[in-house]
């Protein structure tokens, strides 16, 4: 079942009556989920994708534009039509219920044609179960249960009446950080072998890029940049994409392209075709500069961070806007760490131009760089 | 995992236009269900203002009137000048005040004391202490008399204020509130040095808030309804409570009360708690709530 | 556990507590326990130098009572009548205000009114819009049938006579349960939307995803996260229910009951009051502690029944 | 044992009673007799006294003004009163106050309320008091009473503090009402009716008055007790009886047959009450568009709420008012009902003498001065207990005073007034309110309960008569 969002916008009426002011929390996001894909929404808190998430799922009716699943106009429809799962925060399992009972429960609601019988019921709530691995504690009460317990039964239930739609909202941010790394493998797996179209909203850029098959990067309320995760990764449309994405995050400086020459203060570091002169941010990924005696950009050396399989050159450059510009190089390569400075060279395609005056990509051919 | 997906295949229009009707006819039902009770709840009401306008005689008739055919506003200025309702009202504010601050205090205490620590016969006292609901306290009437009697406290504040102090309704009540915080706090209070009073006076009393709102706008309201008790251990002029005075103001030659005058005077002083509810809605409202729902 | 520093901390913060209920609770209950058990007690009487004999003919007589099983009727259809009725209306006037938002905050200050709306006038109200008026026997005509009957009328049904002389024991049930519930309602209301507005929302939206009828989420989800509250409001409304006594004088005056039939609508506890007003505190004193052990054992039945049902 | 132990002290005590009727020798054997001390009452010591009584405001300014003129004979003397509330409310309280020691010296009451003081021995009894002949130092009164002041009281009225079944006097009478029957007057003038007498001459009335108007009631009667309780007066059939702590005499051949026959009048719509009508039948007596009454009996007390409406375009009265005494069984034997509070003076065991002296002094006063007496009964619409208020001048005016409300009031009081040899009051023992509420509930069950079926009108009535002992005697 693909997902259609034609211009959707959502405006919050002010709470402040005097002030007057309306909160635009998405702004006209047009968007076609394919079917069956993992549907990452990433931004920062007060981004507008978790407003997003509810007026797919129907809680929320947007302010304008249209919601489509398939080729059925859902946006008048009221949630318990739409055919979704949808998976809280806090998971709201109800305290009161088994696990059993909790995940049978969107089944006995079914009426008319769809409605089950018993032995359908159980089969189908403990296959569910199954698919997420708490077939055992289906007799257990939710406080009885750990976190990733919790999770995995809000999960069941979502899922129990085989929605069109499944719909996840924050779906990790309650776990502990093991948890998350083998909750959101796990995730992964149920999408893929039910297949159903699935959305989830995160904050996590790492957590989004590691499972969905899309990524949709939004700020306040306006989305920046859609694709796949290496491909926005490795492609930002704009500043805020390019710093969002990525641990360590993107090294940003200052700088100017003049007569086709990329300057950080008055270093050259790359000759560029394509790009009038302006003044410019400059962001290189940490993997896009590794240390080299002729390197182009010298900066003044902190100290090197090992972790293992990789090594972390920490340095300062006046004209960066991150506290640190960081290298993320292979630990094979030494550093001399008694040193004051470090050059890099930079590889051209971790090198993204942004204007300085509108955050904006700047395309560019590569005629040098060093 | 089955493939059927059960969602499919819906006429989406029809269920849309159905789904709107529903709703609207929902919405209209829930008000028409609750304006309609509304104005069952308010009949009374209605009843004691109008008849608070009434003249005696009207407000004797077999076949009741609507609507006064004479209105009569000055029963609320008789009934605010035969009463002394200054004194009255001070006389009445000062017990409520009192012994809703004595009873925070002691019930505070035992409240914590039933809620945090461990000792023995806790259980059985508690039950023993909820038993004693159930006995009708009519019962005790005589013998606290003679109780208050003894002890000389006969026409004195101290009568009408220290028997209620002790409620275990309240206690009960902030019992249940108190056991809601983690136990943890208090441990780790233990750990920094904390004293238990301070602990509760830090960390219990700001979470139980409401709760205790609650208890105070029900003491208050207590003071302001009693009357067989101030009747009986304290009627003197200087002690006089609010509902004793307008009762006794309002009879005539054959004790009979004059009820429209009665009903104007009640009608004056419900409207301070009426006004105090407006204002402390939020309050009342969270205070009786916390019983014991997670959310 | 129990360290002997706690348990000195304990009972001095319980002493004063304990030392009010012992002097103005304990006490008396005691005191009616020994009255109880002295033959035929009168205060009056005490007091006058006559003496009293130990025993249990209070209790005797309390039971040879020739309506005293009118009285444990009586409260009985009056307790298990009222406390589903007024606890269900409760819960449907709360789930329905809840749900609204215009009005919302009128609606639920008009619902508290008769919370400062005085007692008098309540009982007044009731009794007159169910009195009849000059009923002119087997005539069928009356000046005044009241509001209720001419309600009724307009809905083309036969009046019915409901407290005056010759009503019937039903008719009179039927008004005594309207106006305790009547009575009940804000309190429990009050109670029951409190609850109702602590718990939490997603709840809600969980239900409606799965496409849960109004009726489920009541009975699935709000019912037994309210059940706390619901506990409290039914046990206090069971033990309100056997104290009951003023609301039928509210009605029908001191004679309990229609002028015909004095009596008829006696409570245990308006057997209680009679018993004192002709100065037999001892007979009263055993009513009471009947009536007590039956409270006692309805409660912890409740209880039990409770604490299976309830989800704290 | 104990029952026989009961019967002989009592008998000891009537024994006692009659003797000090006899004689002028104080009572002393009497448990709760007064006996006045030979230093008599000390008009130089100061006394507190404490009195409750349930006066409005406005009764209260006239007991205000006579403390004022008391205190100008007797300064020593210094008197608080408090308001108890409504009569439901004064008899519980003081009761409580008894157990606790703490009861007011001086108390309105009714017999009923003395009858249970009286269990606890509470109730001063007069006698001694009354007979004193000690001279108060400073002033030239007697503790006792006069002859000239006994001869004055209406006797029935002081015969109530007589009616405790052990001929001691127990109350002294304050204010007094009595019923009476109002009627149509301008309705009586039309049809060329005359005003019943006698229950046979009502019931004739009756009957021509429904002819001229089928829909009416052509009498209404507010107390359903009081109508009992007034007929086996009447009839002298036998209501209670105070003694031996108290007989119900009400269940027998005659009472039933007047009940049977004033079932038949109520089938034939001769009459309705209260309770049967569902409102004051006084409402029914004061309108005049629907159905009405032409006749009512009610409390003398109670004349505002039988005043004709003015409310005609002329703002003239719809009818005259008039007031009769009620209708007699026997032309002989005269028997009307006497209600209103009588005082009490109690006594705990801090009481002093002094005290009781005191007491009794402001109750002599109010009861026996003339000036209180009249101002009372214009405050109160209650009638004097004194033959001589009425020639007091305020008073005599007020009662010629011709229009209005004012002028009902009086002629109900004139009416009082001159049936004053006829009153009665029902004896008054602890549970003779009992036997009030169950005459009542009975005489209502008589009139217009379904006979049962399989059963006849006796069925109802000797079960209606059976169920009311069957209270009573509990």
């Amino acid at each position: 079942m693909k997902v259609v969002l034609q211009n959707l916008t959502k405006i919050f009426p002010s709470r402040d009556k005097k002030a007057n002011k309306e909160v635009v929390a998405v702004n006209d996001f047009t968007f076609e989920i394919p079917d069956g894909q993992l549907v990452g929404l990433l931004g920062p808190s007060g981004c507008g994708k978790s407003t997003t998430l509810y007026m797919i799922s129907g809680l929320q009716k947007p302010t304008s534009g249209k919601i489509f699943f398939g080729d059925d106009d859902v946006t008048e429809l009221s949630t318990e039509n739409r055919g979704i799962g949808l998976v809280f925060q806090n998971y709201a399992l109800y305290p009161h219920m088994t696990v059993k009972q909790n995940i049978l429960f969107p089944l006995q609601n079914l009426k008319g044609k769809d409605k089950l019988s018993k032995q359908e019921m159980l089969d189908r709530a403990f296959e569910a179960a199954k698919l997420v691995q708490i077939d055992e504690l289906m007799d257990r009460k939710p406080s009885e249960l750990s976190g990733g317990q919790q999770q995995r039964v809000a999960i069941a239930r979502a899922l129990v009446k085989m929605p069109r739609v499944l719909l996840l909202d924050e779906p990790l941010s309650n776990l502990d950080a093991r948890l998350r790394l083998q909750t959101r493998e796990e995730i992964r797996r149920i999408q893929k072998e039910t297949g159903i179209t699935t959305v989830f909203v995160t904050h996590d850029q790492e957590e989004a890029m590691s499972i969905s098959d899309i990524i949709v990067v939004m700020k306040l309320g306006v989305v920046q940049q859609i694709g796949k995760p290496q491909a926005v990764y490795d492609d930002p449309q704009n500043l805020f994409v390019a710093k969002f994405l990525g641990t360590p995050p993107i090294n940003v400086l200052e700088g100017k392209v003049s007569d086709g020459k990329v300057y950080i203060g008055e270093q050259v570091v790359m000759e560029v075709d394509g790009v009038e002169d302006q003044d410019v941010y400059i962001g290189i990924r940490p993997e896009g500069i590794e240390p080299h005696p002729q390197g182009v950009l010298e900066c003044r050396l902190n100290n090197v961070e090992i972790m293992g399989r990789d090594a972390s050159v920490v340095s300062t450059h006046d004209a960066a806007l991150t506290p640190v510009v960081r290298a993320i190089i292979s630990s094979d390569i030494t550093v001399d760490t008694t040193a004051e400075t470090v050059r890099f060279n930079i590889k051209p395609h971790k090198f993204f131009l942004f204007s300085k005056e509108t955050e904006q990509r700047l395309y560019y051919e590569v005629k040098k760089h060093g | 995992m089955s493939n059927i997906n059960i969602m499919q295949e819906r006429n989406i229009q029809k269920i849309s236009a159905g789904q709107k009707a529903v709703r609207v006819l929902s919405k209209t039902g829930t008000y028409i269900f609750l304006l309609i009770m509304a104005l069952i709840v308010l009949f009374p009401f209605y009843w004691m203002i109008i008849s608070s306008l009434k003249t005696l005689a009207e407000y004797r008739q077999a076949v009741p009137t609507f609507w006064p055919r004479q209105v009569m506003f000055g029963n609320y200025v008789e009934a605010f000048t035969t009463a002394k309702l200054g004194d009255l009202f001070m006389n009445t504010l000062y017990v409520g005040i009192v012994s809703t601050l004595l009873s925070l205090v002691i019930t505070v205490l035992s409240a914590f004391a039933f809620a945090r620590l461990e000792f023995k016969g806790k259980e059985t006292l508690f039950g023993a202490l909820l038993a004693t609901m159930m006995i009708p306290g009519e019962l005790f009437t005589i013998t606290n008399y003679i109780t208050i009697n003894q002890l000389n406290w006969m026409h004195t504040f101290t009568a009408l204020i220290v028997p209620f102090l002790v409620s275990v309704f309240y206690i009960y009540l902030l019992r249940q509130n108190f056991m809601q915080i983690p136990n943890e706090l208090y441990l780790a209070a233990k750990v920094d040095g904390t004293s238990d009073l301070k602990y509760l006076w830090k960390v219990m009393i700001p979470l139980a808030l409401p709760t205790l709102i609650s208890i105070t706008i029900l003491k208050m309201m207590g003071a302001w309804n009693s009357y067989i008790w101030p009747k009986l251990v304290a009627n003197d002029d200087a002690h006089q409570m609010i509902t004793n005075g307008l009762r006794n103001a309002f009879t005539d030659t054959s004790g009979q009360a004059n009820y429209p005058v009665q009903m104007a005077a009640v009608a004056i002083v419900s409207a301070p708690l009426f006004l105090v509810f407006l204002c402390l809605r939020k309050y009342i409202m969270s205070g009786v709530s916390r019983g014991g729902i997670k959310g | 556990m129990v360290d002997n520093k706690q348990q000195w901390k304990a009972w001095l913060y319980l002493s004063p507590a304990i030392v009010l209920l012992l002097v103005f609770t304990v006490w008396p209950i005691f005191n009616t326990l020994r009255m109880a058990f002295m033959e035929g007690y009168g205060n009056m009487a005490a007091i006058g130098g006559a003496t009293f004999e130990f025993g249990v003919d209070n209790f005797l007589k309390v039971i040879e009572y020739k309506k005293f099983l009118q009285c444990l009727q009586n409260t009985a259809i009056l307790c298990v009548a009222t406390v589903p009725i007024s606890t269900i209306l409760a819960l449907l006037i709360a789930v329905a205000l809840n749900s609204i938002k215009p009005l919302q905050k009128t609606l639920q200050t008009i619902f508290f009114l008769p919370y400062v709306t005085n007692s008098i006038a309540i009982g007044m109200v009731f009794a007159a819009m169910f009195n009849i008026v000059g009923l002119k026997q087997g005539a069928g005509v009356a000046d005044t049938w009241g509001i209720i009957n001419n309600v009724i009328q307009f809905f083309g049904g036969e009046p019915i006579n409901w407290i005056n002389a010759g009503s019937s024991y039903v008719a009179n049930m039927v008004v005594m349960i309207i106006y305790i519930v009547w009575n009940a309602l804000p309190f429990k209301i009050l109670i029951l939307l409190g609850g109702l507005q602590s718990i939490n929302k997603q709840y809600y939206d969980a239900a409606k995803v799965d496409g849960t009828r109004r009726g489920r989420v009541l009975t699935k989800i709000t019912i037994p996260l309210l059940s706390p509250m619901l506990a409290y409001v039914i046990i206090t409304g069971f033990i309100g229910g056997f104290k009951e006594y003023s609301s039928i004088i509210g009605i029908f005056g001191e004679i309990m009951g229609p002028a015909d039939d004095a009596g008829r609508l006696n409570t245990m506890v308006g057997f209680v009051y009679d018993a004192l007003e002709r100065d037999r505190q001892g007979r009263a004193s055993a009513a009471a502690l009947i009536l007590f052990a039956i409270i006692l054992v309805v409660t912890l039945i409740n209880n039990k029944v409770i604490k299976k049902r309830v989800h704290y | 044992m104990r029952k026989r132990l009961v019967a002989i002290l009592t008998m000891l005590v009537m024994l006692v009673g009659m003797f000090s009727m006899s004689g002028c020798s104080q009572t002393e054997n009497v448990p709760n007799a007064f006996i006045v001390p030979e230093a008599g009452f000390n008009p130089n010591e100061e006394v507190t006294i404490t009195f409750t009584h349930t006066m409005g405001a406005k009764l209260q300014d006239v007991l205000n003004t006579y403390i004022e003129e008391f205190n100008k004979i007797y300064p020593n003397i210094k008197i608080t009163h408090q308001s108890a509330g409504g009569w439901s409310d004064i008899n519980g309280q003081i009761n409580t106050e008894i157990a606790g020691g703490t009861q007011p010296n001086i108390a309105y009451c009714y017999p009923d309320h003395v009858a249970m003081y009286n269990i606890a021995k509470s109730v001063v009894v007069l006698d001694n008091l009354i007979a004193s002949d000690f001279v108060i130092s400073g002033t030239n009164e007697t503790l006792g009473l006069t002859d000239a002041q006994k001869k004055d009281f209406i006797a029935s009225y002081y015969n109530e503090g007589l009616a405790y079944g052990d001929n001691l006097m127990y109350t002294m009478p304050l204010s007094k009402s009595t019923e009476v029957l109002y009627y149509d007057k301008t309705f009586f003038a039309e049809h060329n009716l005359s005003v019943p007498t006698t229950w046979d001459e009502l019931w004739d009335t009756c009957e021509k008055i429904l002819k001229i108007d089928p829909t009416c009631y052509p009498l209404g009667y507010d107390a359903e007790d009081n109508w009992f309780i007034t007929l086996c007066e009447q009839m002298e059939s036998g209501y209670t009886s105070a003694e031996n702590g108290g007989q119900y005499l009400f269940d027998n051949a005659k009472n039933k047959a007047f009940v049977k026959e004033l079932r038949e009048y109520y089938q034939k719509g001769y009459f309705t009450t209260q309770e049967l009508y569902g409102s004051y039948t006084s409402n029914l007596f004061v309108e005049t568009t629907d159905t009405r009454c032409y006749m009512c009996v009610g409390s003398s007390g109670g004349a505002s709420y039988q005043m004709s409406n003015n409310d005609t375009a002329d703002g003239s009265f719809a009818f005259e008012v008039g007031v009769a005494p009620i209708p007699q069984y026997n032309k002989n034997n005269k028997k009307v009902i006497s209600q209103g509070p009588s005082l009490c003076i109690l006594k705990g065991k801090d009481t002093t003498d002094q005290q009781v002296m005191a007491s009794w002094l402001f109750v002599k006063f109010l009861c026996t001065n003339v000036d209180f007496q009249a101002e009372f009964s214009m405050a109160s619409g209650y009638m004097p207990v004194l033959k001589s208020v009425t020639e007091n001048e305020a008073y005599a005016a007020w009662l010629e005073k011709g229009n209005g409300y004012e002028y009902l009031v009086a002629k109900c009081v004139q009416v009082g007034i001159d049936g004053r040899d006829n009153y009665f009051v029902s004896p008054a023992f602890n549970g003779s309110s009992t036997a009030r509420t169950q005459v009542g509930a009975l005489l209502l069950k008589c009139l217009s309960g379904e006979i049962p079926s399989g059963g006849s009108v006796d069925t109802l009535i000797n079960q209606a008569f059976q169920d009311a002992m069957d209270e009573c005697e509990y």
